[in-house]
């Protein structure tokens, strides 16, 4: 039987601790590279490396490497943060918003700095919306306005300020170096500056982000891969009530 | 269909060799039966367990008439004797030999006529159990309903047959439709079968009655839950083979690798022996329902799958007799072969296109059995997920049957439960999103692909009147199958072979076949 | 090559409407210049460097001539008239203005025959630089031959000029034909050149002089080492779309990622400023033997592959003509398309065959870039290897020109050294194992495929049709590129759209395509 | 520039430390796997764990992972026990035994257990040989006796003893549960209950097997993929010399 306070890797018998691993070392290829590369394993505490495929890129030496974890982890004692709201239909929301909130929200979403990756965050407010789950554009009860890609955040703070918005959506998908990190940052002290963080709803997304880096970074939520608009607007509305902000 | 325009009078020649070969293996297996028969029929007559040091009780009940010299005369014989003259059923019998209290050879004979009816009766109560779950197995599919052609089929083989459960639930949640759990290494040169649920094989599991009852209910269950019946497969080959395949009709599986020549080849049995085996073996199978598959994959692992494609299918041509005479249904016949060759030759994959294709027009009814890339598979996990991508291909653009699904890790270990998802994905992607490809497309006339399969064709069909000169042991003999050979009187078991006497009766080949005997 | 049984009539006709929505557009970039276009002039003139703040010198130039608002009549003129009047080379006319020291336009005018002989003489030396550099490539081909088509592309894109020459080398080293240097995220907006070799991009590194001479150096001599010429590639779009075709024309790139559509769709630039940046960069591209690369494939990143299909073929009959216009032959006009249908389509593999071969046939002496599955693309880096393997197949069996190697990490990051060699792999096995399957299958007619590029194609002649009708900029402001509309005002660098004065000269134009201007 | 002495992963930055996992839990799919999934690999002294696709496996959970190694390995100090041989071509071995040996040797060969693999042993052994490599059989000035497959130790010390073989050679392929260690170990104890062990070079191979290994288990060495019957015939030649077995 599985102790779930001690759970390790499955291959084929329980707690065999079996994992796959590979990666390119910085060496030129041969039986040096390989015990390199079995050593780099152990000191991961793996036991019994073995380097089931290796190869010669001239210079660096690439590894395909099968080994036995011997870590444990108490999956009873794991608490993931998640954004705990219960989460509605658009029909649910629309109702919601009228039985509680009694006005139109204004919600404003963009793809800000250089990031021109707009498909999230159309994906979340277009009308169509995606795979089956119609956008916020098409809720009642909720003005959107989509900036669309490259939005400076300066842009961004003038428009929530001129509409004066419930919520910002801002959708992040270049990562590399962390580019996302200063960006991010900037518009929640932009909006600070500007005194009206609390006011808002402040959110971000994209396929990197999730829920626990976003509070991190002064965000009130995060959605990462496979998110629906009725995620996000039903963190909005009940969080706006929670608030208070109505 | 007729992609390949392959020449027809070619065909009907190699069929007309191939059905005079079997014709003169069966003159030869008619006169002989085998201490593994024997025992075949007494598991079917009722007789199961193990004695004090764990010896199987059909062992003990053989090896008791052998020794006094009369297996000639059939088990059946002296069961029906001894039920005759006793009142004791077959178990009790047994029993009693296996506490030293009795040598059935001594009782005194009864009335011949008498013995043979009584032992018909006993046998047809088994039949009747074997066409119930025949029934239940049409009743299951009719109900629950079964994947699409090609089935998916992956193997479990942890070695411990509650692993194996595991990962095989796993397995059809993903998609598989067929389920084969791997003997451990050696079993198939044992001469008797191990007993009860165990958990200590390598590189797969022991075959035993009461593993394959563990793993049929738990598929049954899953089948259920899921909403779609699998099928459970074994490995019916070896030194055991009828035993296997009476254990396997009784437990409804559904599908055994079943090849004499695969253990002649690839386990140096007695090329006598297996083949005697082998007959009835097919009889049983064929009587239950189960598809039989056939092992000319293999040859690819010791031969070039280029030079040697030709006598993969004179064997097919071979093996598709030898199933015919033991009564298996077209539909039943798995016929083997593989995607082996090497994966550098430029423009392999037409030649892979080659065969598969050649195979389902030869064999239109057959259920082709289509082996993955394993030779060539190295510990380069991620070209062999391409591989065997390649391998889906051609079977979904050839209509195969049956695809044994290939692993990444084929070169590393037997399959980890991850290896068996990211393989069902493979395969159901590939069909998925080239179901049809194989519709929409014809070949070259005279070009690469079509006269690739015209020559494997002529290749066989030399071969087949060849071996019809010379006769399928010689044939081996030689080395023309696997570049491996085999000597007529060599390898193991050649001491389980039996003459006939005058007297001899089995009463299931009669029941299954009718046919004489 | 006529296997989709496609109708003539619908290509002729569709390729007349593009031929007439060109001209239109023609009509209007004839009319004008821009910023960049005189930035370009400045810098073949021989204008580079950067001034104290890091602003390079060709705007400099530009921007003091645009204060005065003399750029109608072009930098040439304004250069030209420098140097007759002060004997002094391009480039220390400019450090002066950068100093401070001079307004360019404020220089009496001098004869203008005069001018426009000096500026000529000067720019018949740029341009046989050029042309060396083409003789040299030829040369380089010639000897040290180079990878057969579909050449294998991967991109390099670590943000830092020497990873990426180290990252370049070894992806050489392991059969990749071209290497494109992926830019920096945002350097399409920037409306000036960064100056010198740099570290420091996200995504990608910046397109520099330095950086194309550091990787040209880098690819000659890995090339000379494995004895095959590795092209390079990078991205002539965004608002310096001319000047970075006149860098990689001195510098000796082999390729361009080219094409206002997809400034205009996915980087929101101005539709009138980048076409017209676009008819110049094309001049420079075809004369120096570059290969242009259009962007058809980002349209199915937003828009339905399936549902769009005609999209991207309408959008390469209009590419096909503004490339033939600006003197680009056949043979350099890399159109693009994508592998980007949802892998989950049942048959959706078929389609893909009918879209790929339907861009052979129609376009059948274009260098085809193919781009890989990427929308569809997940962390599974398994079954992403297998999406490209489908994608590698796709091409081999149509006979596409440039393969652009999908990644199995493309949802990830982009590409490091372990996933360029796994796809390098993959793109060799699946191409010389398959190499002439194409050559060896016909389609059913009538059937899944042809009925496929069959309809594409009707739909691709209508949307031409009414695209003739309404003109481009009404088009692309009604969203039937990529799903995405852009306002015929809208977007950046509207401001750098200049009306050429009657006395407007650019020589190279003459030069290059010896038309009139 | 690569610092030999601490190496550590490469993915596109020197030093980035990029490695790639992938394994499965025990775990019911879901958020808490996910976390599990990251605990692990944390726990195993990577940073920035990134499980980039994960998927139910009902009861299981799969991971795909990136993460970044913090360990370094000294390339510098690295030392592989190699069989050390000038490796010789088949004409040069033949030479050999002329000059040094000058009578023929006897060397025999199985695939022992109940291993039935016999593509590995063949490729050492059979005339046509091995990628293009001819097998000892062709050797001149080499008697080979390959006995197939399924050979029982005792088998294989029999005809050792009736041959006055100079040297063994053990295929060992099926390594499930280490089924190949008892084995082989058998091997070493049947010849020198016999007291035969000096007197013959022996020899495992597969594609398991490492010299190092083969060298805990009291063989002379040990052949893994990739090998060659020059590899092994030099080894052969080379140590009866050394050893005065001549
Ligand atoms: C399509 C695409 C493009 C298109 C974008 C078109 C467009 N208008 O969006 C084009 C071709 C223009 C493009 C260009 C580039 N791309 Co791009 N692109 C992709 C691709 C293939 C798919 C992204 C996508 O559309 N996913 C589908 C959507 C629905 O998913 P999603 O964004 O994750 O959104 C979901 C959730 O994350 C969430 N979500 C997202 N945002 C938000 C916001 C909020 C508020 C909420 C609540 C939720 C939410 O909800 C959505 C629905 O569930 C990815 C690779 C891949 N397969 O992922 C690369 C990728 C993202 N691109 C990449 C790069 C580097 C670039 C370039 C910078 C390359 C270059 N140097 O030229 C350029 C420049 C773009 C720029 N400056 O931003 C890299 C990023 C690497 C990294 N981790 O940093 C990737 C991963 C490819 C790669 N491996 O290199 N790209
Ligand atoms: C071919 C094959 C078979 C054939 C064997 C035919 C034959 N006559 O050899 C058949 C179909 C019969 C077979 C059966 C089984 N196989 Co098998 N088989 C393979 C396969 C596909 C290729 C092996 C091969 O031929 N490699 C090519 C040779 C040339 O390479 P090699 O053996 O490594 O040899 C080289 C070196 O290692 C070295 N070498 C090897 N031996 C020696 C000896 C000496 C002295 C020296 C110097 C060098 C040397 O030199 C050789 C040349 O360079 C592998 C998977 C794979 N792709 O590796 C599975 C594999 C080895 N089989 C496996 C299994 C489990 C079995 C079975 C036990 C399954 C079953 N339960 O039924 C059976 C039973 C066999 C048995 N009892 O041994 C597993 C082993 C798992 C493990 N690590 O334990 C593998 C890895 C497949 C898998 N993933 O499950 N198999
Ligand atoms: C026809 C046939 N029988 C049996 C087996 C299994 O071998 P064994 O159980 O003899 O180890 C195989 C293996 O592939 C086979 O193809
Ligand atoms: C035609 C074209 N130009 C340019 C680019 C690169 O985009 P940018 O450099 O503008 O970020 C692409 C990217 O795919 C492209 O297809």
């Amino acid at each position: 039987m599985v102790d779930l306070a001690k759970i390790k890797p499955y291959g084929d018998t329980l707690n065999d601790g079996i994992i796959q691993l590979s990666f390119t070392l910085p060496v030129p290829y041969g039986d040096e590279a390989v015990e390199a590369a079995c050593q780099l394993v152990k000191k991961m505490g793996l036991e019994n490396p073995c380097v089931v495929y290796s190869k010669d890129l001239t210079g660096y030496s690439y590894f395909i490497v099968y080994a036995k974890a011997t870590q444990t982890v108490d999956y009873m004692k794991i608490e993931v943060p998640k954004v705990c709201v219960n989460i509605m239909s658009k029909e649910e929301i629309e109702g919601y918003i009228n039985d509680n909130i009694k006005r139109d929200l204004v919600i404003v979403g963009a793809c800000t700095g250089t990031d021109a990756h707009t498909v999230g965050i159309d994906a979340i407010m277009n009308m169509k919306g995606y795979a089956g789950h119609y956008g916020l554009e098409r809720y009642k009860g909720i003005d959107a306005y989509n900036l669309g890609s490259q939005v400076l955040n300066e842009e961004l703070v003038a428009k929530v300020i001129e509409l004066n918005a419930d919520a910002i959506l801002v959708s992040q998908v270049v990562t590399q170096r962390d580019v996302h990190i200063p960006n991010l940052t900037q518009l929640v002290e932009l909006l600070e500056a500007e005194n009206i963080r609390d006011r808002v709803i402040l959110i971000c997304g994209g396929p990197r982000i999730s829920h626990e880096l976003a509070k991190e970074l002064g965000y009130d939520a995060g959605f990462g891969v496979g998110s629906f608009a009725e995620d996000v607007a039903s963190f909005i509305v009940t969080e706006i009530v929670n608030r208070k902000l109505v | 269909m007729n992609k390949l325009n392959l020449d027809s009078k070619l065909i009907d020649s190699s069929r007309d060799a191939a059905k005079k070969i079997a014709d003169e293996v069966q003159n030869f297996i008619d006169k002989h039966t085998t201490t593994s028969i024997e025992r075949t029929i007494a598991r079917l007559l009722g007789v199961d367990g193990i004695d004090k040091i764990g010896k199987p009780l059909p062992n003990v009940l053989v090896d008791n008439v052998r020794r006094s010299g009369g297996l000639g005369r059939g088990i059946a014989f002296w069961i029906g004797n001894a039920i005759v003259q006793t009142g004791d059923t077959p178990q009790e019998i047994v029993e009693q030999i296996s506490r030293g209290e009795l040598d059935i050879t001594h009782i005194q004979i009864a009335n011949e006529d008498r013995i043979r009816k009584t032992v018909l009766d006993m046998a047809k109560k088994t039949v009747a159990k074997i066409s119930e779950n025949r029934r239940k197995r049409e009743e299951f599919i009719a109900t629950l309903g079964e994947g699409k052609q090609p089935y998916l089929y992956v193997i479990v083989a942890t070695g411990n047959i509650y692993e194996d459960m595991e990962q095989a639930k796993s397995a059809a949640r993903q998609g598989a439709d067929i389920i084969a759990v791997i003997r451990t290494t050696g079993q198939s040169l044992l001469d008797y079968v191990p007993y009860g649920p165990t958990t200590e094989g390598f590189g797969g599991t022991y075959a035993t009655q009461e593993n394959f009852r563990i793993m049929r209910k738990a598929l049954d269950e899953v089948g259920g839950e899921i909403g779609r019946y699998i099928r459970l497969c074994n490995y019916c080959s070896g030194l055991c083979m009828p035993e296997i395949a009476a254990m396997g009709a009784i437990e409804r599986l559904d599908m055994m690798l079943n090849d004499a020549l695969y253990g002649i080849l690839f386990r140096d049995i007695n090329m006598q022996r297996t083949l005697i085996d082998q007959y009835f073996s097919r009889v049983i199978n064929g009587f239950a329902g189960i598809i039989i598959n056939t092992g000319e994959d293999n040859y690819l692992t010791t031969d070039d799958a280029v030079e040697a494609a030709h006598t993969v299918l004179a064997s097919q041509f071979i093996n598709e007799q030898f199933a015919l005479k033991a009564g298996i249904p077209e539909e039943q016949i798995g016929l083997g072969h593989a995607f082996e060759m090497d994966p550098s030759i430029e423009n392999g994959f037409l030649m892979e296109l080659a065969q598969a294709q050649m195979a389902r027009e030869i064999f239109p009814n057959a259920l082709l059995k289509y082996m993955p890339p394993t030779k060539y598979m190295t510990g380069n996990i991620f070209k062999g997920h391409l591989q065997d991508a390649m391998f889906n291909l051609a079977s979904i653009m050839t209509h195969q049957g049956i695809q044994l699904l290939g692993m990444p890790t084929e070169a590393i270990h037997t399959p980890h439960l991850q290896d068996r998802y990211l393989s069902i994905e493979n395969a159901e992607y590939i069909f998925n999103n080239a179901r049809n490809l194989g519709d929409e497309i014809t070949f070259r006339k005279d070009g690469m692909i079509q006269t690739r399969a015209q020559e494997v064709l002529k290749k066989a069909e030399e071969l087949l009147n060849q071996i019809e000169k010379e006769g399928i042991f010689k044939t081996i003999e030689e080395g023309k199958f696997g570049g491996i050979k085999r000597a007529r009187t060599g390898g193991k078991g050649l001491d389980g072979v039996i003459k006939k006497d005058s007297g001899y009766f089995n009463p299931f080949i009669q029941l299954m076949v009718g046919g004489e005997d």
